[in-house]
């Protein structure tokens, strides 16, 4: 099946796949898929989590090779063996995870793999500048000599997309490039990514968020099990349609109802106090927070990164090493926190491979962390009895619904929607008073989403009380009873759930709502302008 | 004690180029990301090398060039194992270090006729830097493979810093992934390095049996491999800060040796640069603690 | 893989004992075959073969007839009350290999296990030759008392890890030496016998010797012992929460201190461990006869690092660790008797070990991708 | 035979002899020594002979137990470090004949032979060789390790220059590290350390570093002295003398003694005996290579000095007993 292209008529697609089939081992990634995107156009690609949408941009990437099918280019067809090959053909990618090497200035890791050289040296100035001036005809802003390990995650991907654009990208291959951004960052994105493709460069999208889709592409092609399901225009498609197409039925209602009955008056199962941290060098992190979590709650934190958020937590949980200048209370009940990880609250931490699973374990294995020194189920007479820790994650991966071939599979091989299904069954399923979850839905498919809100909406009707932190706001509102805003290791303002807009939020997060401004930086301002409408059509192709 | 006395900075020179030229082989694979273990025995097989080619043909440099290619033949072994086939490269050195150790005594009694010792006045040992005209103090006295070591010091930092290979082996250690999506051979960079530390290490047992002695003797690289591996984990990435821990090392070790001149036991000599080294690793800890941190 | 219907548990293939497949299995004499051909192409038996080949190679080229060669060298190893030997080196061994392999599983390298064994071997001398000995439990004080010892000279490097961020591979590394130097000093000085050549002790009283068992000198309680403590690992790394956990914490620090787990405890713990093992092999050879210690006469055999390549080859599978350390023993011991008997040079025997390393080393990585590649399951 | 091992002589008579080493040969002149009067010894009764050589005190009593087991006409250990077994062995095989070089077991039974040496006595007279020829009054010992005999080498040694000559001063200075008996490189810069601070005359009890101290010493026209055999060749014009030790000697008459059905027993070789001594006493000094026979007055001081040894006249104190 060909697909026409809704290019300048006459031109071939700018890459075209054709029958791809990928297979790993029983499991069939990708089967017979054909897809196509014109030039300068920015196609999305949405479905589930495991659906095949990373396999069919790495086999376009050169990083896997198809089992049947082939990649045309501008019409020809040609041969990927490796990156190199798609590099040579103008293809770029940025991974989800991203591959930069973080002791690397910006510049050389922009050039680096075609480095300009002068005198049998890497010609330093000149990176410099081709960084600076890609920068300037994108608007993709980054300091050419800093290290790319010290810099925010959101310049970091700019830094990815310098690289592929360096390297004469043409056709720019984004993996889930927005689920590790702030909403101010991902409106940059795709301000950058309209700039990109009106020089007649294209853009392959793979995303969860739908909203990004209907706003952001043009066109958009579905996968569900390997196999196209859907393409569409997005000027002519909802979010309901391309949910269909996705997992086969529609969503339930607009995200679990809030908590209408929730004990407002009972006392905190989590509160803190007038708490003030700095790290170990002193710097103040947070200043003088103070807040609770009643039973029956959900309690969202909202802010730009790097406002204070990972220290409350990490506060919160137990985990963070105390600072030379801390101050302030953290109760779980009537009892403080308990320093190294406190068993009574559960915690969905962000980051699920550095933190949240060891990737190389069994699955089984990674279902039983936190609770290893329970006396329960998993105990046998003499230790950790294998089969009860195996049953047990059974048990699990059947009430959350976790797709794996087996609990003994390493937690690595999962993709990640189910790794994170997995972190959450294991601490859902823990019944403490308290659970803390950081950006609950990152990376996580819109069926798997909304499976994920109703659990945690079952857990706060079970009594427990929720404190949740995302960078999507419109989660956040969905979930939350109430939402505290945070600015500069501050609670600037608090909102009911019912109150709170995109755009109160917004500007709250700016610091904007309390004249506590001094610090803010000047790039955080346009960002959160509320209700920004992020995609120019300016470089509409059709 | 006067410690810089002309004949106390040979000695340390002399200690620490065997040393150097390991550990410079050890950075660039360490640099590559590959853990480099091997490089005791490689070091012990230079040294043998040098002096069966040296003992062949009668030429010092001819015994350098031979141990140069035939170390870097054996480090072979170690980059087709753990590079093309992926072995775990700690443990293939593991069995290298021992097979260099049983061959070379092995060999020589094929070659030489007899165990411990072979030293004869017809093995051509490499001429001093006087004898090659130039005559200055503490150098003088020095094989060219002593001001070598420390050319090849800078030439590694600069190559490492400023060409378009040193950035690709820097850019392969850090993300073997990000290289080989950016369509790198990761595989052929690595092997590059490890073969490249073979010549090294064959450089530098080529000066320890050529150029600190005219001689081999049955496991004379006695520790220095190992040595050179410590420098390379304190020193890290940085070839001048491998040096400085090589001379730190080489100093320490002199230091004890001048301290038994005047009564404090053998034992207490033999530990003064381990003793030594580990203060100075605890130092640079608390103040990397102190020192307030770069956000990352 | 493709999501199975939600509720539905995915079939558990890879659980099945050795991936026979469950339904309508192969015929008995269909089975023993596979078990076969699975027995020889496993990767100790084709690594060994092929070291085997290479090393009758260099044998031929060198004019060794292998075949008086290799008898010899089980005959070395097993034979004529050989066996003895071979089981007074795999003691120490199995030890030190423990030393090493226990904070391994947490990730932390202790390459240290000379000086801890050999401060361990000094203090159980020092005790055995300076304390008052109840008969009976004689014995017992300076081994505990060496464990102790190695415990607290590996336990130096957990801080130094945990507060300083310095590799425990430096710092066993770093420490080892001045340890061996230390005990080497006060056997030399304070502790040394008088009039004698070497630096030893005195010899130490018959109350403190290790008791024997089947008439052998060589073959003590240490055997017994080891093995039970060996067993005893075994059993906690798979089969309890303090296992658990420590293998938690080598694979990721990260997600193991999320748990709850106290990471740096942790790390102080197994490294401890492992030195308490490497102290108390000192004392095991302390303790043997000649009953003394002389000095370097625990070094001087390399346990710690053969040990160390005994681990590396099990490749990260702990029941596998007692077989490497046999068969190295049995090598190394086995090669004196080949260099006794055939005249074989011993050097052979360490070309040999080499060449088996550096071949299962291969050989694991290419089973282990292969199993990756088909594990897609 | 290269020490390795193998067969010295034919098998053909049912006599044999085994040695065993506490350490490997490699490159140990003393144990070097040893094994060629063995390998002598076993030529003249026509007897085979095999070499066992030993890394460690396991090892040695595992050796033993493998010669005993294959019945030889003797057993011979060499060195000290077969004290605590031929303690005990000999006695549980009162048939078998064993014979000890350079040591005595405490316990001695009446199947074990004995053969001591007074190396202090060699020790010293080169001592008063370094002691008449220093010009800087700084001489220096280089050894391996720091053991009690090892002192045999140096106290002595700095005894008898100071016995000629009060104001010398003696160093030692050992090689140790990772492998002290064989490390010339680190005995060469310790070598380079002492002429370094003015010592013109190192003596070497280096084992394999030994070839590391002469260079030093060619390279900073200091001299130096060998230990156990004639080095001068291998550093012609730079080696003084030697402290000679013979071992071979003593072996293959003690080993003959065993074979004709004398057991049991110690011989002590010292300077009377003439088990122990230094090139200069030699009667082909001349063509030694050794520089000592440049300097005939010396030689005469070095024979008046033996003589009154020998005579008891002075007694070099032996630092083991010390
Ligand atoms: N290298 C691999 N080996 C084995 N199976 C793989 C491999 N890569 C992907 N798979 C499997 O192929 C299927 C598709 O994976 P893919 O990563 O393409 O999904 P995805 O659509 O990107 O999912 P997500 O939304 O979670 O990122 C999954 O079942 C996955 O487990
Ligand atoms: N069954 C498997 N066996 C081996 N590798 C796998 C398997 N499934 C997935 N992978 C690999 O793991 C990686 C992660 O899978 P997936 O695409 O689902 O997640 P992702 O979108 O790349 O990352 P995230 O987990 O952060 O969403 C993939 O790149 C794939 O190559
Ligand atoms: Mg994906
Ligand atoms: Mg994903």
């Amino acid at each position: 099946m060909s697909v026409a292209a809704t290019g300048d008529g006459s031109a071939a697609p700018a890459a075209e796949l054709v029958g791809v089939t990928k297979r790993f081992g029983p499991v069939l990634a990708n089967d017979g898929i054909d897809l196509a995107v014109a030039r300068g156009e920015i196609h999305a690609v949405v479905g589930e989590n495991g659906a095949g949408k990373s396999t069919l941009m790495s086999v376009l990437y050169g990083l896997h090779r198809p089992d049947a099918g082939h990649v045309l280019r501008d019409g020809k067809r040609i041969r990927l063996r490796s990156p190199a090959d798609a590099i040579a053909h103008g293809l770029g990618m940025v991974h989800q995870r991203f591959r930069l090497f973080p002791e690397l200035t910006v510049a050389e890791n922009v050039v680096l793999g075609a480095e300009p050289v002068h005198r049998g040296a890497v010609d330093r100035a000149a990176a410099r500048r081709a960084v600076e001036e890609l920068g300037e005809r994108y608007g993709l802003r980054a300091d050419p000599a800093a290290q790319v390990g010290t810099l925010p995650v959101g310049v970091r991907q700019r830094v990815e997309i310098l690289r592929a654009l360096y390297r004469g990208a043409e056709v720019l291959i984004l993996d889930e490039p927005t689920s590790v951004l702030t909403p101010g960052e991902a409106t940059r994105l795709f301000e950058v990514l309209r700039t990109v493709t009106a020089t007649g460069a294209s853009v392959l999208l793979v995303t969860h968020k739908l909203s990004e889709v209907l706003t952001a592409g043009d066109r958009v092609t579905v996968l569900r099990q390997g196999r196209v399901t859907g393409r569409f225009d997005t000027a002519g498609t909802t979010a309901a349609e391309l949910v269909q197409a996705m997992i086969g039925r529609t969503l339930g209602s607009a995200g679990p109802a809030r908590s209408t009955t929730g004990p407002r008056e009972a006392a905190y199962a989590l509160e803190v106090r007038d708490l003030s941290l700095s790290d170990r060098d002193g710097v103040a992190r947070l200043s003088g927070v103070s807040f609770g979590v009643r039973p029956g709650e959900i309690v969202g934190i909202a802010g730009v990164a790097g406002s204070g958020q990972r220290e409350l937590i990490d506060a919160v949980t137990g985990l963070n090493v105390p600072g030379p200048r801390d101050s302030g209370q953290v109760l779980l009940g009537d009892a403080p926190v308990r320093r190294g990880r406190d068993p009574e609250v559960a915690y969905v931490p962000e980051d699920r491979h550095g933190r949240g699973t060891a990737s190389e374990m069994s699955l089984a294995e990674n279902l039983l962390m936190g609770d290893q020194r329970r006396p329960g189920s998993h105990t046998g007479r003499l230790g950790l009895s294998r089969a009860a820790v195996r049953a047990r994650a059974r048990d699990l991966v059947e009430r959350f619904s976790i797709s794996a071939a087996s609990v003994d599979v390493p937690i690595g091989a999962l993709s990640g929607g189910n790794a994170q299904k997995a972190v959450l069954a294991r601490e859902l399923s823990r019944r403490t008073p308290v659970i803390v979850v950081e950006e609950p839905t990152q990376g996580v498919d819109v069926g798997a989403q909304e499976r994920i809100h109703a659990l945690l909406a079952e857990a706060r009707d079970r009594g427990q009380a929720v404190l949740v932190q995302s960078s999507e706001l419109s989660e956040l509102r969905a979930l939350s009873d109430r939402i505290l805003v945070m600015f500069e290791g501050r609670v600037v303002a608090e909102f009911s759930g019912d109150e709170a807009t995109e755009a109160l939020l917004g500007q709250a997060m700016t610091g904007a709502t309390t004249g506590a401004t001094t610090g803010a930086t000047p790039e955080a301002t346009p960002e959160a302008t509320p209700g920004a409408t992020p995609v120019a059509t300016s470089g509409d192709p059709a | 004690m006067n410690i810089f006395e002309a004949s106390f900075l040979a000695a340390v020179l002399t200690a620490t180029t065997p040393v150097v030229l390991a550990a410079l082989g050890g950075l660039i694979c360490q640099v590559a990301g590959v853990f480099n273990i091997a490089l005791e025995g490689q070091l012990l097989w230079g040294a043998f090398t040098a002096v069966v080619f040296s003992h062949l043909t009668g030429s010092a440099w001819a015994g350098v060039v031979g141990a140069m290619i035939v170390t870097l033949v054996y480090a072979a072994v170690l980059s087709l194992a753990s590079v093309t086939f992926r072995a775990d490269p700690i443990v293939v050195a593991v069995g290298t270090n021992l097979l260099a150790l049983g061959l070379t005594a092995f060999l020589m009694r094929q070659i030489f006729g007899s165990g411990g010792t072979y030293s004869s006045p017809d093995l051509a040992g490499l001429p001093t830097l006087a004898e090659l005209g130039l005559d200055v103090p503490v150098l003088g006295s020095q094989s060219p493979l002593v001001l070598l070591a420390f050319v090849l010091v800078a030439v590694v930092g600069w190559w490492l810093r400023r060409t378009r290979s040193g950035l690709r082996l820097r850019g392969i250690g850090q993300h073997q992934a990000a290289a080989a999506a950016l369509g790198l051979k990761v595989g052929g960079y690595r092997h590059g390095v490890v073969l490249a530390a073979g010549a090294l290490c064959g450089l530098a047992g080529a000066q320890l049996a050529l150029g600190n002695v005219t001689l081999f003797s049955e496991g004379m690289s006695a520790g220095r491999g190992w040595v050179a591996v410590v420098a390379v984990m304190l020193g890290g990435v940085l070839p001048w800060r491998v040096l400085l821990a090589c001379l730190l090392f080489g100093v320490a070790e002199a230091v004890g040796f001048r301290l038994q001149g005047v009564g404090l036991p053998q034992q207490a000599a033999d530990s003064a640069p381990y003793v030594i080294t580990l203060f100075a690793l605890i130092l640079a800890g608390v103040a990397a603690r102190r020192r307030p941190k770069e956000i990352s | 893989m493709t999501t199975p219907a939600p509720g539905t548990p995915a079939p558990d293939t890879t659980a099945a004992p050795g991936g026979e497949p469950r339904d309508g299995g192969p015929s008995p004499g269909a089975r023993v075959l596979g078990w076969a051909r699975r027995i020889v192409l496993s990767t100790p038996v084709l690594a060994i073969g092929g070291a085997l080949v290479l090393t009758t190679l260099v044998m031929l080229a060198v004019g060794v007839d292998p075949s008086l060669a290799y008898p010899a060298l089980l005959r070395g190893a097993l034979a004529d009350g050989n066996l003895e030997y071979t089981i007074a080196a795999f003691v120490p061994t199995l030890g030190m290999a423990l030393a090493f392999a226990i904070p391994l599983r947490a990730c932390e390298f202790n390459l240290g296990g000379d000086g801890q064994m050999a401060i361990g071997g000094v203090t159980a001398a020092a005790i055995a030759l300076h304390l008052p000995m109840v008969a009976g439990v004689a014995v017992v004080l300076p081994l505990a008392a060496a464990a102790l010892a190695g415990g607290l000279v590996a336990g130096l490097s957990a801080p130094l890890r945990t507060r300083l961020g310095i590799p425990a591979i430096v710092t066993t590394l770093l420490i080892s030496t001045p340890a061996v130097a230390f005990a080497s000093y006060l056997v030399r000085f304070p502790l040394g016998e008088q009039g004698t050549g070497i630096a030893q002790t005195p010899p130490l009283p018959d109350a403190t010797h290790l008791p024997a068992l089947a008439g052998s000198s060589y073959v003590t309680i240490g055997l017994p012992l080891i093995a039970l403590l060996t067993v005893a690992w075994l059993y906690a790394d798979s089969r309890t929460v303090l296992g658990y956990e420590i293998r938690a914490t080598g694979q990721n620090r990260d997600f193991a201190r999320y748990g709850g787990v106290a990471v740096n405890r942790l790390a102080a713990v197994t490294l401890a461990g492992g030195g308490a093992f490497a102290g108390l092999v000192g004392a095991l050879i302390v303790l043997g006869p000649p009953y003394r210690y002389v000095d370097g006469a625990l070094t001087a055999p390399g346990y710690t690092f053969t040990a160390v390549a005994a681990v590396l080859l099990a490749t990260a599978r702990p029941i596998a660790v007692p077989f490497a350390v046999a068969l190295l023993t049995v090598l190394q011991v086995g090669g004196q008797g080949m260099e006794r008997e055939a005249g074989v040079p011993s050097q052979l025997t360490q070309i040999v070990q080499g060449l088996i390393i550096v071949i299962v080393a291969v050989f694991a990585t290419v089973r282990h991708l292969r199993a990756r590649r088909g594990a897609g399951a | 035979a290269d020490g390795s091992g193998g067969s010295a002589a034919p098998a053909s008579s049912d006599k044999s002899i085994i040695l065993i080493t506490p350490n490997p040969v490699g490159t140990n002149s003393f144990l070097q020594l040893g094994v060629k009067g063995a390998e002598a010894a076993a030529k003249e009764i026509g007897a085979s002979f095999k070499l066992y050589e030993s890394k460690d005190p396991t090892s040695i009593a595992q050796n033993v137990d493998a010669a005993v087991r294959a019945k030889p006409t003797v057993i011979v250990g060499i060195s000290f470090s077969f004290d605590d077994v031929f303690n005990t062995v000999p006695k549980q095989h009162p048939e078998q004949q064993f014979l000890q070089v350079d040591s005595c077991a405490k316990d001695q039974a009446a199947n074990l032979a004995c053969v001591s040496f007074k190396e202090h006595e060699a020790a010293y007279l080169a001592g008063i060789e370094a002691g008449l020829l220093t010009k800087s009054d700084k001489i220096g010992v280089v050894a391996a390790i720091d053991s009690p005999f090892v002192h045999r080498w140096i106290d002595p040694f700095f005894a008898g220059a100071t016995s000629v000559k009060a104001g010398v001063t003696g160093t030692p200075l050992y090689v140790g590290g990772n492998n002290p008996f064989s490390d010339p490189a680190r005995a060469k810069s310790q070598t380079q350390t002492l002429t370094g601070r003015g010592a013109d005359i190192v003596s070497a009890a280096a084992s394999g570093g030994n070839q590391g101290v002469f260079e030093a010493v060619a390279a900073s026209g200091a001299k130096a002295f060998g230990v156990d055999v004639n080095q001068c060749a291998s550093s012609a014009g730079n080696i003084i003398d030697n402290v000679l030790k013979h071992v071979d000697v003593a072996t293959v008459a003690a080993i003959k003694e065993i074979a004709e059905g004398k057991n049991g027993g110690v011989k002590v070789y010292g300077l009377a005996e003439g088990g122990v001594g230094v090139n200069a006493l030699e009667d082909d000094v001349a063509s030694s290579g050794c520089t000592i026979a440049d300097s005939p007055e010396v030689i005469a001081k070095v024979k008046q000095a033996r003589d009154d040894i020998v005579a008891g006249k002075i007694t070099v104190a032996d630092p083991l007993k010390g």
